[in-house]
């Protein structure tokens, strides 16, 4: 026990991948105890990071959990995880939509079971790896490793057109992902002029990097916003997302949704903000313009999908323009709201494609026009859909309002912003995100049941319940009492920020 | 000229002779007898460098085991005559040719200035190094585990080779 | 007990729970029904005993917060579930689940045999919470939660029969329309919020009005702020220019249209300004948008009212000239007659809903009062109530609606303008002319309706109707103008709310009572007027009618269209939003450009590489010559 | 006593030569014989070099070398079986898989 607590989080990281070791033993015909597996080895996952969650101590400053085995002595390279009250909601988020995702699409897959298994406890292993590592280039290497897993979850688990979308997800990020491998040498580099040794050590990169040049500071940010912003995805990087939502199967939009967008939202508050002060003044407004123009962009663009999944992809656009806008709205309130509106996104988001994946099992399409209705035959799904959506559309009471009020209050009030044009285009978004679900929702259940195949639709059954339900608990306890999740990232924001009003202020422009 | 810089000089001669008849033979079991020799006169040099326990290993492993392998395989498979090379002498043997000996050239040049100095009598403790005993030894002791993990490398290639070569049940 | 007023939200939380999880299982329509009706009555209880309680207190201790558990806390925030028990509140509490109450049990015999019987209860009940959270909360952004809380009931409700077709669309299209009109109104609130929280710090009544109330009048950002909380209540509470919801609203059925779109969530604007009132103290530009709007409004809904020939519709117009009343008078300062109109407006509003549903009920859910007719004998009850409540909106003495709206009137003349006061007059003439235009060709006119046998509704729909029309007739004296030398109870009750307001306020003190005595009987005279018109032209001279609406196709048809207001809306904003949308930013923008730049730098690619794949000739030998070549280059590197 | 440098030469003949056969030869056992040729070459520079260093080092990596050199022999063979069950030949211009 002892054992374990010592390295919990490399638990964490690696548990997904020993289940994917011990799974691909097993003789690839046993497909439910392959499934059992999996989802025995994501639930344990799960459990132990619940078991951190609750021991983290939000009093404590900076990294919690830490390990560090040395790896690349000469560089100062090391296995260093650990975790603050940022990468903590993350990270329990990864684990716990990875069992759910298993779960919710637990018949939907039928070829090549083992292999999809697999995949997905590699994937869990990257993700995890990503939001627990301390050191630049361990990051970098996770954040490739899940690149691997996903593109086979798109190429070969998904729709007609999965070849292309899974390239064009790989290339897209792969475009973004070797500017920032360049940034990371680059910074250790200057950590070498700096303070004689080069180091991928993100503790000692943030003392190092806001004293490098302005230039240089500029540089890197782009490279490393770049990246990020492609995984967000950003107005304009974001064309990628629709095609690998729409291909990819039901969990793997999940994950897509859940978890691999919020890498870009979560490295942009990790790396380019503090580690690039000066550059993020810069840069700030035009990245939260794009932020606004991807909320409006992406609302106005699902309201007009004919595919529900399509539709639910761009919706991610939009919400994920609020999480950015939040971060770059740098008070408590709006980073706060963006961290939680990462989550939320998570949930309901991922409910959603979850949502989408059962209706696709039932009738194989996913066209709108194709239903209608439905509520009559099928009202346990159309109460789990109703609800979701109105957390999506950020109902009071519901999560969504939390992390999108957060966020737009603080980014009006925000000093780094300056003006509150920012907040009162993004808060359109909250009218038009209503227009596009509650239409599609409309089009979907209500109105007279004109399809006869539509008739004999079941509905959703225990499983499916079951792994619904499990999302809602989060989304309403979000909505309700937020406040076991902010409790525990309040002071790592609040360090962010309060570190960022200093530069602001121009204690540190002189020491340079 | 000593004895031991005439031996070496008429089993060098052997082993290149025999190597440039191994590479130009169009019969491929003649290649091989050819690489025999090649590899029994290069025991023998392994001795005038005080290496006995390798000379041995050289006669046992490579010109017993594994040129029997070739031979066998090659009269499995009862391969043709390659057709002759100076029939297929294009444009490409031409280049290698060329290339080759621009890198032999190239290296010789190097090695000529960087050892020709330097190295010119044997160590003292050549003899020990080279006793089975001080090599057993070693191995069981210092280099215990790359040697263990021989063991596995030779199981997985007999594992591999037999999947590999095996005719698929029907 | 004030510690206590969590039950109140609590008792129908528990009824939305148990019917909407357990609904489907329960079955019995009695043992659901009643479920949902005993948790709202259980929560008047509560609220009455609360206002038992302030009674007993002296009125400047009659404010209570009681705080339950924390919200959102997070930087500067920090938002609680807290409840502001205070004069206001509990009257509030009181009318929402009083009058839910009786809505709930005349469900009971409205939906009797409705498949969705336990999922309009659960509905019904979730709404009651969330408008107790709208009028209990301490915070505004507690506020919000029951704000957009109840118009979420109010999609739900409205779509209720989501397959039933309504006028050109279905229920939903109405539900979803409300529920998106509502949240364009949302947005200026929640603007107004933040504005509110970057100026004072805070989103909690306490803070916000102790700071405000040592403002200067006239404060800019205090103008803003109660500007954009006035955008919030116009989509809440209909008014102009958002106002094109409620209409549609109708398309639920007849309960929700009582207590939702008449009596309770509907007035959530009005509850909102005077809840702020000491903001809008500050602002008296805002305060005259509010008077203007809200008379503007009164008049022109009114005039839609005049010719609409369903019997919900011209409710629903009713309700929104209605409003327009309450916001006339929540401009002019008149904040207690506001919250007087609105709970008499409450009584006989819901009351002539409920009696329109047993109407419909009576004739198969026919709406169209050119089809009615002559009900007068076959459903006496409902005939001698709705004729009481169409009495009491009128405002004919003594009945509730004359103190109420006259006093908004009264208030218009002495604080605000003549010309607010004629609007209001006009509004009223109108008011009592469709009022009994409908009386009229429901119940009076002869039959038109066919082969059908109306018949009385069964004593759980009726029940309710008497006591409203008991309240109807009663309620105003409660609130009799100071005037008549008694003592106003309502206004004295509500004095420690608008205390800090009417201070900031300059109140013309001096009026006299003459005046007052002459516009009450100019506004009694218009309204008997419109009744008497009414009555003349549709019992005695229908032919005029008609004639007239031939005279006057051009008006009449304007006015039928609702002035073509919602085919201007979609045409200059749903239908290009949804172009541009479609064609310009996704097939254009996103297909051709973005993607285009992807998919064209893949087909550089793929065009270079088709090139020099020749090089890949699959000659291992070739390959191992090249490796040669690279080593030879590193050699020459090293040496 | 003879040089080191005289061993090194004779390496890099006998390298040069099977570097050669390698480049020309179609058959691939002849191939393969060659490659043999190049890592015998290297043992003899190893040895060379352990023997006049006084380093038992060299001597090690060759017994390791020749464990390597058998196994890949015995795989290498497979596949050359393999493919010539399927293909009937083993000249390996026409064993062009790699092509694009």
């Amino acid at each position: 026990m002892e054992l374990l607590q010592k390295h919990i989080l490399t638990a964490i990281i690696f548990l997904p991948f020993v289940g994917a070791l011990v799974i691909s033993l097993i003789n690839s015909e046993r497909k439910n105890l392959i499934k059992f597996l999996g989802l025995l080895f994501s639930t344990l996952t799960f459990i132990i990071s619940v078991y951190v969650f609750i021991k983290y101590d939000p009093a404590k400053t900076g990294f919690q959990f830490v390990e560090k085995y040395p790896w690349i002595q000469s560089l100062d390279i090391s296995y260093k995880v650990g975790i603050d009250g940022i990468s903590l909601l993350l990270l329990v988020l990864t684990t716990f939509l990875t069992p759910v995702g298993l779960l919710a699409t637990w018949s939907s897959v039928d070829k090549r079971v083992k292999g999809y298994v697999i995949m997905f406890l590699l994937l869990e292993t990257g993700m995890n790896g990503v939001f627990c590592a301390l050191d630049t280039f361990l990051f970098y290497i996770f954040w490739e490793t899940m690149l691997i897993p996903m593109y086979f979850i798109i190429g070969i688990w998904g729709g007609e057109n999965r070849i292309y979308a899974a390239v064009k997800f790989v290339i897209y990020t792969m475009v973004g992902s070797l500017l920032m491998l360049v940034a990371i040498i680059a910074l250790g580099n200057f950590a070498s002029q700096m303070g004689g040794q080069f180091t991928g050590d993100l503790e000692k990169l943030y003392e190092v990097a806001p004293k490098v040049s302005l230039n240089a500071q500029i540089l890197m940010f782009l490279a490393f916003t770049l990246s990020f912003a492609i995984k967000v995805p950003l107005f304009p990087f974001h064309t990628w997302l629709p095609d690998a939502h729409v291909e990819a199967p039901t969990a793997g939009s999940v994950i897509l949704a859940g978890v691999l967008l919020k890498m870009g939202t979560y490295g942009i508050l990790r790396f380019s903000i503090p580690l690039f002060p000066e550059a993020t003044f810069i840069f700030l407004p035009y990245i939260a313009v794009l932020a606004v123009v991807g909320i409006i962009y992406g609302a106005l663009v699902s309201f007009v999908q004919p595919d529900l999944k399509k539709l639910v992809a761009y919706s991610s656009v939009s919400h994920l323009g609020f999480v950015v806008l939040g971060l770059m709205g740098l008070t408590i309130e709006s980073v706060q709201g963006g961290l939680i509106q990462m989550v939320n996104h998570g949930l309901s988001t991922g409910a959603l494609f979850m949502l989408v994946g059962m209706i696709y099992d039932r009738r194989h399409t996913r066209m709108i026009e194709e239903f209608g209705g439905l509520a009559r035959v099928t009202p346990v799904y159309a109460t789990f859909f109703m609800i979701v959506a109105l957390s999506s559309l950020g109902l009071p009471g519901l999560n969504g309002f939390v992390g999108e009020f957060l966020i737009l209050l603080g980014s009006f009030k925000s000093k780094f912003l300056g003006t509150t044009a920012f907040a009162i285009f993004a808060a359109t978004g909250v009218i038009l995100a209503a227009v596009y679900l509650l239409t599609a929702y409309q089009r979907i259940f209500f109105g007279k049941l004109t399809k006869t195949e539509n008739q004999s639709i079941k509905d959703l059954n225990l499983r499916e319940i079951v792994s619904l339900a499990l999302v809602l608990i989060f989304i309403v306890w979000i909505g309700i009492y937020p406040n076991t999740f902010l409790k525990k990232s309040e002071p790592s924001v609040k360090k962010v920020v309060e570190q960022m009003e200093k530069y602001r202020s121009g204690v540190f422009r002189a020491q340079r | 000229m000593s004895l031991q810089a005439l031996v070496f000089l008429v089993l060098s001669f052997i082993a290149i002779v025999s190597a440039i008849l191994m590479i130009t033979r169009a019969n491929p079991v003649k290649s091989a007898i050819f690489l025999i020799i090649n590899f029994l006169s290069l025991s023998i040099i392994y001795l005038t460098l005080n290496a006995q326990f390798i000379a041995i290993i050289q006669v046992l492993v490579y010109a017993g085991a594994i040129m029997v392998l070739f031979v066998f395989v090659i009269m499995l498979l009862n391969l043709q005559d390659e057709k002759k090379l100076s029939d297929k002498l294009d444009l490409r043997k031409v280049v290698a040719l060329l290339f080759v000996l621009l890198v032999f050239g190239r290296i010789a040049l190097g090695l000529g200035k960087s050892v020709s100095e330097r190295f010119l009598k044997q160590a003292e403790n050549s003899v020990e190094i080279g006793k089975v005993e001080f090599i057993g030894e070693k191995l069981f002791t210092n280099y215990i585990l790359p040697f263990e993990i021989t063991s596995l490398i030779l199981i997985v290639a007999i594992v591999g080779s037999i999947v590999l070569a095996k005719r698929k049940f029907e | 007990m004030h510690k206590y007023i969590g039950l109140a939200l609590i008792f129908p939380l528990i009824g939305f729970i148990v019917n909407g999880l357990f609904g489907w299982k329960i079955r019995k329509e009695k043992i659901i029904g009643w479920i949902g009706s005993l948790t709202v009555g259980a929560s008047f209880v509560v609220s009455f005993l609360v206002y038992i309680e302030l009674l007993g207190l002296p009125s400047y201790a009659r404010k209570f917060t009681v705080e339950y558990f924390s919200w959102i806390k997070t930087g500067g925030l920090d938002i609680s579930f807290s409840y502001l028990v205070d004069p206001l509140s509990v009257l509030m509490a009181m009318v929402v689940t009083g009058v839910g109450f009786l809505i709930h049990v005349y469900s009971i015999g409205y939906m009797h045999g409705d498949k969705g019987f336990a999922r309009f209860f659960a509905y019904l009940n979730l709404f009651i919470f969330m408008m107790l959270t709208l009028v209990l909360a301490d915070n505004y952004l507690l506020m919000f939660l029951g704000w957009e809380g109840v118009g979420l009931c109010s999609y739900l409700l409205i779509g209720f029969w989501y397959d039933k077709p309504f006028e050109k669309m279905t229920t939903s299209d109405a539900g979803r329309k409300a529920f998106i009109v509502n949240r364009i109104g949302d947005f200026g609130f929640l603007i107004g919020l933040f504005l509110m929280y970057k100026y004072f710090g805070s989103l909690n009544f306490n803070t916000v009005f102790s700071i405000a109330s040592k403002l200067q009048v006239g404060d800019s950002t205090v103008f803003w702020i109660t500007l954009l909380l006035f955008v919030g209540a116009t989509g809440k509470s209909a008014q102009i220019p958002l106002y094109v919801w409620l209409p549609d609203a109708m398309a639920g059925p007849t309960p929700v249209s009582a207590l939702i779109h008449a009596a309770t969530m509907v007035t959530a604007g009005v509850y909102m300004i005077a809840r702020s009132s000491v903001l809008y103290a500050l602002a008296p530009t805002t305060m005259e948008i509010v008077a203007v709007i809200g008379a503007l409004t009164a008049v022109y809904a009114a005039s839609m009212g005049l010719v609409q020939n369903g019997i919900k519709k011209v409710l629903a117009y009713s309700t929104i000239s209605q409003l327009g009343y309450m916001f006339l008078a929540m401009g002019v300062g008149a904040f207690s007659a506001g919250i007087f109109h609105l709970t008499t407006h409450a009584f006989f509003k819901a009351l002539l809903f409920l009696g329109a549903g047993a109407v419909m009920h009576a004739l198969d859910n026919e709406e169209d009062i050119q089809k009615m007719g002559g009900l007068k004998n076959y459903l006496p009850i409902t005939y001698k109530t709705f004729f009481i409540a169409s009495l009491a909106i009128a405002g004919i003495p003594p009945l509730s609606g004359f103190f109420s709206k006259d006093e908004i009137l009264w208030g218009a003349y002495s604080q605000g303008s003549f010309w607010l006061w004629l609007l209001g007059a006009i509004g009223a003439f109108m008011t009592a002319f469709y009022m009994f235009r409908l009386v009229a060709l429901v119940f009076e006119t002869p039959a038109r309706y066919g082969a059908k046998h109306p018949h009385e509704a069964p004593k759980v729909m009726t029940l309710p109707l008497v006591i409203l029309g008991f309240f109807s007739a009663v309620a105003g004296f409660i609130g009799i103008p100071e005037s008549f030398g008694l003592k106003n109870l309502f206004h004295h009750w509500l004095e420690p709310v608008f205390e800090d307001a009417n201070a900031k306020l300059i109140l013309e003190s001096a009026h006299s009572t003459t005046t007052e005595f002459i516009l009450m009987f100019i506004s009694v005279l218009i309204s008997a007027g419109g009744i008497l018109l009414a009555r003349y032209l549709y019992l005695e001279r229908i032919n005029v009618v008609a004639k007239l609406t031939q005279t006057f196709s051009g008006i009449y048809k304007l006015l039928y269209n609702k002035y073509y207001v919602d085919e201007i809306y979609d045409t200059i904003v749903v239908k290009p939003v949804k172009w541009g949308s479609e064609k310009l930013l996704w097939r254009f923008f996103d297909v051709k450009i973005i993607d285009g730049i992807v998919n064209g730098s893949a087909r550089v690619t793929s065009a270079v590489s088709s090139v020099i794949r020749f090089i890949q000739n699959g000659i291992v030998q070739f390959y191992a010559v090249v490796f040669l070549i690279g080593i030879l280059i590193i050699l020459w590197l090293i040496f | 006593m003879i040089p080191l440098s005289w061993y090194l030469f004779l390496s890099l003949t006998l390298f040069t030569i099977g570097v050669l056969g390698v480049l020309i030869r179609r058959n691939a056992i002849v191939i393969f014989m060659c490659i043999e040729l190049m890592l015998n070459s290297v043992n003899l520079a190893l040895v060379g070099f352990s023997s006049y260093i006084g380093n038992e080092l060299g001597q090690m990596l060759v017994f390791f070398v020749m464990v390597v050199a058998a196994a890949e022999v015995a795989v290498g063979l497979a596949i050359v079986i393999a493919i010539f069950r399927n293909r009937l030949t083993v000249n390996i211009d026409e064993i062009n898989l790699l092509k694009w």
